[in-house]
């Protein structure tokens, strides 16, 4: 079913306020994954007394470095076993330029697959953007809800008990 | 007669007269495209063989010694493995080859090419109207933009094999015109070619005898390879001249 | 300003200093002054070792010093320890010049090592016998060439000369980086102890009061010599792999190994002072000063040492593989794949895949066990890394350049043509390795007791610098960057 | 002793989004000017197509010339980039947070650069994509044992590797941009470009990481790069002088020696053109005024100890081309200028703390240090190849020819029309990271001391 978002903004020294809010939502029942806070600059971890996310990030490379690693034994070797043509007397399996080779194989892979993982991991792309407001560009501290339709007012009410200064309501679909 | 062939050639610096018939002769064998001034000048000439002429002593009682240097067909070519796209490679008769079709032009072997026996075609091969019709029909003629080199008239070799097989013969060494072009075309008899791999060979038994009691570093017949000391081990093995003053210029090119 | 529990521990990840300069002060000085029955285990045992060294080293003396070969070993032991004991300094100097604070507790554990450079020198007294003169046609860094008539004027002496020089620079400068910056701790000493050790550090300390002049001072000097004492180190290993090690092979021209050589033993140091910090921080008492952060920290940089181990050697090793020259391929045929491929292997192993393979793993890093198991393995590696470079090189005996000096190209043909025999160590060599290890290990214990392995002053200006603060509804860190 | 400026989040979006809303009276006819330098080049370049390599000065023996040359000097460039950006942020200096894009940028520009060296280079471009494993119908792959195989594997992996890192830390400012952004497309665009970024805790923390993360995993890759590039020549056996194992590390140190000359070259431009003297502040050009001592002073260790070795060898060739690199004209010019403009005046110049901190001296001193790293690159590759050795029937000279230069030039305003494009779409500043830098600036009060401090979140 169609969700919706609100959005409670404060101004950048409301820190402590938007803290209240998140404390707020939690008491009033509202689960850790349906309230964020929304930042234009990074702060330090837990400022908002937020959770510390969980993430799987570091699988990513080396998922991608053992990939590469493989691809590039392969590519090298196969290629010398497919075609074996002697050059410079050099042995036809030759260990160190497969190495080299092997080497930028694997670190590409690492290096890709740990982008996508940091998108993935970062709940992005993301296709709504919810409830949203401009003005977190220029340091203003939003904390949004989102969450059944029903229980946006009560959610609106305890933004507006933490000091919030505008409310914005945005449609979210998942 | 051994079946397994590994081409070798054999220069005799004593017997050579730098009467550059060699060169033409390779020229027009293989297509190679007519140098006018201007190539010279631009340092572009194309010659697979050339005569490399030394002066020597102080006028008036000065010497020129003459050194013919082509492709040395190195077992441990450098030119070989720098090649990204396999366009050189060491066949199974021993033999440099190079390959025009797969060949990019990064010119990375004639860099690595000590003997610096490669060639680069800087413009669009061209001939007079007279001399389109003497081309021959066994070369490629090599398109600008790639390398080339000699090839021991690897077209000849082929040939004389083909002819062979069709009689059912092997192939000797030198029958059915099978050495290379400079070989037949010099008038004194410097340059021998033939196959190395077999011990009965003329060349083998001249290589044998003039280089015994190898390496160079302990010197006895006056048989040596070009600048040995870099282990590229050429299949191709010179003579000294037979000239005391001759000694430092041959030993180490 | 910060929230502090009240001594100076390891909680939960993050080190929580001293709340007080003066508790710090008390501490350590207490646990300086008593002489622990570990410290006595250690000395005695480190003697014995040395003992057994001597012993070693007559029964050479008896060989005579004509033959080089006896000495191959002597010479490895005398490179290891120059590149593990004589660069241990380094992790203090660098980290300082980079003005990191976890470097504060153990960059005096570092700087002690530079007592065992007076080792070092003592072992290098007998290189010079054993060594020939530039005349009998060694090459070396001095073109000493007899044909050429302004080369021969270098004096035949001239690597003896030169590294003489240079490693008592570098022993001088490490001796002086020790005592300046152990200058206010002598003082403190000369305050807080009696007998002895007051008398000793009232002599050091050179009335150091601790006026802001003084303070300046310090800071600027000990930045200076650092620096130097680094260039003095490459400039030693850059001599040392030239002059006594490359120029004893024929056809081994290798123009990366002598930075190879400096690189290696920048690793090894460190190794050094992490296996240190671990013995100090089991056995020293010094579990509140020594923690997490420096083992972490030195672990990072011991992995990025490691990979520059292999990234030096596979640039010397593939140009030479690649490039088929017959002398290069003689030299490789000799060093690697000959009869010490398998010390070869061992250094290979052990100093890169090994630390490589675990220290990628943040669960190793940051922890006691793992970094000093890595530096254990990295430490015996590059002694086999060593052993596979000097005793081959030591070992050959015919230089075998005059003879040929005077032909056309003489020196194309300078190519290891005969291989000398393979060197299996004897009784004396074992010997010798044992001592010289025994007698590095007790100038440090000794050094150790004269002055204080923790460098007090810099622990106080931590308190000052890095403390603990609540930030809204989190604690962060505040790093103070004086200067 | 930081002498920075505490700006509020607005004045930071206004300043550093200044280059990219507006469009500064500057800009057109720059961008005008490159493009015409370009099609010169372009056009040199199709006439050589046309008529074949003959229309440049190479010959035999000196086959490889300005092209090579100058694909060395930028592979060098771009190692700039990932230098600053990549070490300064593991050891989380504060002074990279201006700096750090505007390298990283450099860096792709100028790889895209060296890798159209290698095109203008071959004898037929048109089949240079024989060196990937792609052409299944010709029936053969390419020979991996070649450098130059090596070489596109590491350069690729480089680009690739630094393209999508520059984008990831990108993200946040183009959501600030989408959200500045007037118009009808631009917000959409933007918002496209920035995945829909909101700025969540955790999204913030995962940026935090992907800086730690891939600056360790691109350093061994740029470490790799220049080594390959390196081994092009030092393979060889076959030119005097090449053949030498310290290139790997030579190379390097060079790159580095010349990328963060180009780093300074660029804050110093970008203080003048965008106006941005608030956040790149004399203690920035102070920092890599000192960076640069160090780097210049162990190039030119390796320098020295390249020399030693190859005299060391007492070999005839070798001496002989050496005094042809040093004691011969024109060499011998190119030699002195080099030494000059590459060591000799700038590092003295930077142990000056009054040169350090003034932008306009920084900007010329790097200027002569990244002339100075050409004429290197050109002094090793040219006279080796002029073949200085037993076989002198064949010693050869060079004379770059107008096609050559033009295409030279064409490169470097290529580069230079990146940067600018770059900085007209994106800040070339990266605002969340001075952003941060601003929020985590603290001030510790000892007695009457104020030390500069900064806030690190508890490991």
């Amino acid at each position: 079913m169609a969700k919706r978002s609100v959005l409670g903004l404060f101004t950048e020294d409301q820190v402590d306020e938007a803290g209240d809010a998140m404390e707020a939502l939690a008491s009033a029942g509202y689960t850790t994954n349906e309230y964020e806070v929304l930042t234009g600059t990074p702060y330090p971890e837990g400022t908002f007394g937020e959770a510390e996310p969980k993430h799987k990030l570091f699988r990513w490379p080396l998922t991608g470095a053992a990939c590469g690693f493989i691809v590039g034994l392969l590519l090298t070797a196969g290629s010398q076993l497919a075609f074996p043509l002697v050059t410079g007397g050099k042995p036809i399996l030759s260990i160190p330029p497969m190495a080299i080779i092997m080497y930028e194989g694997t670190m590409l892979g690492a290096i890709t697959f740990t982008i996508v993982g940091i998108i993935l991991e970062s709940r992005l792309p993301r296709m709504f953007m919810g409830a949203y407001d401009k003005r977190i560009s220029d340091g203003y501290i939003g904390v949004t809800v989102t969450t059944e339709e029903d229980r946006i007012p009560k959610a609106e009410e305890v933004l507006k008990q933490a000091g919030a200064g505008d409310i914005t309501h945005g449609w979210e679909s998942n | 007669m051994a079946e397994d062939k590994k081409w070798g050639m054999l220069v005799d610096i004593d017997k050579c007269i730098g009467c550059q018939a060699c060169v033409v002769a390779c020229q027009s064998e293989n297509n190679v495209p007519i140098n006018e001034e201007g190539h010279f000048n631009q340092r572009r000439a194309i010659e697979w063989i050339r005569i490399e002429r030394y002066w020597e002593g102080e006028f008036p009682n000065v010497k020129a010694r003459f050194m013919p240097i082509f492709c040395q067909q190195c077992d441990d070519a450098p030119c070989e493995p720098v090649c990204p796209v396999f366009a050189t490679y060491h066949n199974s008769e021993g033999l440099n080859v190079q390959v025009y079709n797969r060949c990019i032009g990064t010119r990375f072997c004639a860099n690595n090419c000590p003997y610096q026996a490669r060639f680069f075609n800087f413009w669009e091969p061209e001939w007079p109207e007279t001399l389109k019709n003497q081309l021959n029909p066994d070369v490629t003629v090599r398109s600008r933009g790639i390398m080339e080199k000699c090839t021991f008239c690897v077209q000849r070799i082929r040939r004389s094999t083909r002819e062979a097989a069709r009689d059912g013969e092997v192939v000797e060494d030198g029958d059915r015109g099978m050495s290379p072009a400079c070989v037949n075309a010099c008038p004194t008899h410097a340059l021998m070619f033939g196959n190395i791999d077999d011990a009965e060979s003329t060349i083998s038994q001249e290589i044998d005898d003039a280089t015994r009691r190898r390496p160079v570093s302990a010197p006895a017949g006056r048989g040596y390879k070009m600048l040995e000391n870099l282990g590229t081990n050429p299949n191709v093995v010179y003579l000294k001249k037979v000239d005391k003053t001759a000694e430092e210029h041959n030993v180490h090119g | 300003m910060a929230s502090h529990t009240d001594n100076g521990e390891y909680v939960e990840g993050m080190y929580v200093p001293f709340t007080s300069p003066t508790e710090v002060v008390n501490d350590l000085v207490n646990n300086h002054v008593k002489v622990s029955d570990m410290w006595l285990r250690g000395v005695v045992a480190a003697s014995i070792l040395l003992v057994l060294g001597i012993i070693g080293f007559v029964m050479n003396v008896m060989e005579g010093v004509s033959d080089r070969a006896v000495w191959a070993y002597y010479a490895l032991m005398f490179s290891f320890i120059l590149t593990t004991a004589s660069a241990a300094p380094m992790v203090a100097i660098a980290t300082r010049m980079a003005n990191a604070h976890w470097r504060r507790p153990i960059s005096r554990v570092a700087e002690l090592w530079s007592a065992a450079g007076l080792f070092s020198l003592l072992l290098f007294i007998p290189m010079l016998w054993i060594l020939p003169p530039l005349n009998d046609g060694r090459r070396s860094l001095w073109f000493y060439d007899v044909n050429d008539a302004f080369f021969s004027r270098v004096p035949i002496y001239s690597p003896h000369i030169w590294m003489s020089a240079a490693i008592l620079a570098l022993v001088a400068l490490g001796v002086i980086l020790l005592w300046l910056s152990a200058m206010p701790d002598l003082a403190l000493m000369r305050e807080h102890s009696t007998g002895w050790r007051q008398k000793w550090a009232a002599r050091l300390s050179k009335g150091w009061v601790g006026s802001s002049k003084q303070w300046n001072m310090l800071y600027h000097r000990m930045g200076v010599v650092g620096a130097f004492y680094f260039m003095m180190l490459v400039f030693v290993h850059f001599l040392v792999s030239t002059d006594f090690l490359m120029a004893l092979v024929p056809g081994w021209i290798d123009s990366l190994y002598p930075l190879t050589h400096a690189a290696n033993s920048l690793q090894a140091g460190v190794a050094t002072v992490i296996l240190t910090m671990f013995f100090l921080r089991k056995f020293g008492g010094y579990e509140d000063y020594i923690t997490l952060d420096q083992f972490w920290a030195l672990s990072k940089l011991l992995f990025a040492l490691s990979l520059l181990w292999f990234w030096f050697w596979f640039s010397s090793f593939n140009v030479f593989w690649y490039g088929k020259k017959p002398s290069e391929q003689a030299v490789l045929g000799y060093l690697m794949t000959g009869a010490y491929q398998p010390a070869f292997m061992a250094g290979f192993v052990l100093s890169f895949l090994t630390p490589m393979w675990f220290m990628m793993w943040n669960r190793v890093r940051k922890s006691f066990w793992g970094p000093a198991v890595m530096s254990v393995s990295v430490l015996v590696g590059t002694f086999f890394d060593k052993l596979r470079y000097y005793v081959p090189a030591w070992s050959v005996n015919d230089i075998g350049i005059v003879q040929k000096l005077g032909e056309p190209g003489a020196a194309h043909e300078m190519a290891l043509d005969n291989l000398p025999k393979v060197n299996m160590p004897g009784v004396a060599d074992v010997f010798i390795v044992l001592g010289v290890f025994g007698g590095a290990v007790l100038f440090y214990l000794l050094a150790s007791r004269l002055i204080p392995p923790i460098n007090i002053w810099e622990q106080k200006e931590l308190v000052l610098y890095k403390f603990h603060k609540a930030y809204h509804r989190t604690e962060v860190m505040v790093l103070g960057k004086p200067r | 002793m930081q002498d920075h400026v505490q700006l509020s989040q607005t004045k930071i979006n206004d300043d550093l989004l200044a280059g990219v809303l507006g469009m500064p009276k500057w800009w057109l006819p720059s961008v005008v000017v490159l493009v015409l330098i370009i099609f010169t080049g372009l056009g040199a370049y199709g006439y050589e197509l046309n008529k074949g390599l003959g229309v440049s000065g190479l010959n035999r023996p000196v086959f490889w010339g300005f092209y090579i040359t100058n694909f060395v000097f930028w592979i060098g460039i771009s190692h700039a980039g990932i230098m600053i950006s990549a070490i300064l942020r593991l050891t989380q200096a504060e002074w990279r947070r201006p700096v750090t894009r505007a390298a990283e940028v450099m860096t792709i520009f100028a790889l895209m650069a060296a890798l159209s060296n290698i095109m203008f280079h071959v004898g037929r471009p048109w089949r240079l994509f024989w060196v990937y494993p792609y052409d299944f119908s010709r029936g053969i792959f390419m020979n991996i044992r070649s450098p130059f195989v090596w070489d596109p594997s590491a350069v690729m992996t480089y680009l690739i590797g630094s393209s999508l890192f520059v984008y990831v830390a990108l993200i946040p400012d183009i959501a600030i941009v989408r959200d500045k952004a007037t118009g009808k497309f631009a917000p959409k665009i933007y918002g496209v470009l920035c995945l829909g970024w909101r700025g969540t805790p955790r999204q913030w923390r995962l940026q935090a990481i992907a800086g730690i993360l891939l600056s360790a995993l691109v350093l061994p890759v740029f470490v790799s790069v220049h080594s390959i590039v390196s081994w092009d020549f030092a393979v060889a056996i076959g030119v005097e002088g090449w053949h030498s194992t310290i290139f790997a590390p030579y190379f390097i140190i060079g790159a580095i020696h010349s990328g963060v000359s180009a780093v300074a070259m660029i804050m110093a431009l970008a203080i003048w053109l965008w106006k941005l003297e608030n956040y790149l502040r004399p203690d920035h050009f102070d920092a890599i005024g000192r960076l640069l001592i160090v780097v210049a002073v162990t190039w030119f260790f390796f320098f020295f100890v390249e020399w030693i070795f190859a005299l060391y060898t007492l070999e005839g060739p070798e001496l002989a081309l050496r005094e042809f690199q040093v004691f011969q004209a024109p060499n011998m010019w190119l030699f002195l200028g080099f030494l000059l403009t590459a060591f000799f005046i700038p590092v003295p110049m930077w142990m000056f703390k009054r040169v350090r901190r003034s932008p306009m001296l920084m900007f010329f001193s790097t200027i002569l240090v990244n002339v100075g790293m050409w004429l290197e690159r050109f002094l090793i590759i040219i006279p080796g190849l002029a073949r200085r050795q037993p076989l002198s029937f064949d010693w050869g000279t060079y004379n770059p020819s107008i096609v050559e230069i033009l295409i030279v030039l064409e490169t470097f305003a290529f580069v230079a029309l990146g940067m600018l494009l770059f900085a007209k779409f994106f800040p070339i500043i990266p605002i969340f990271d001075m952003k941060e830098g601003m929020e985590v600036r603290e001030e510790i009060k000892i007695g009457r001391r104020i030390v500069p401090a900064s806030i690190r979140e508890t490991p």
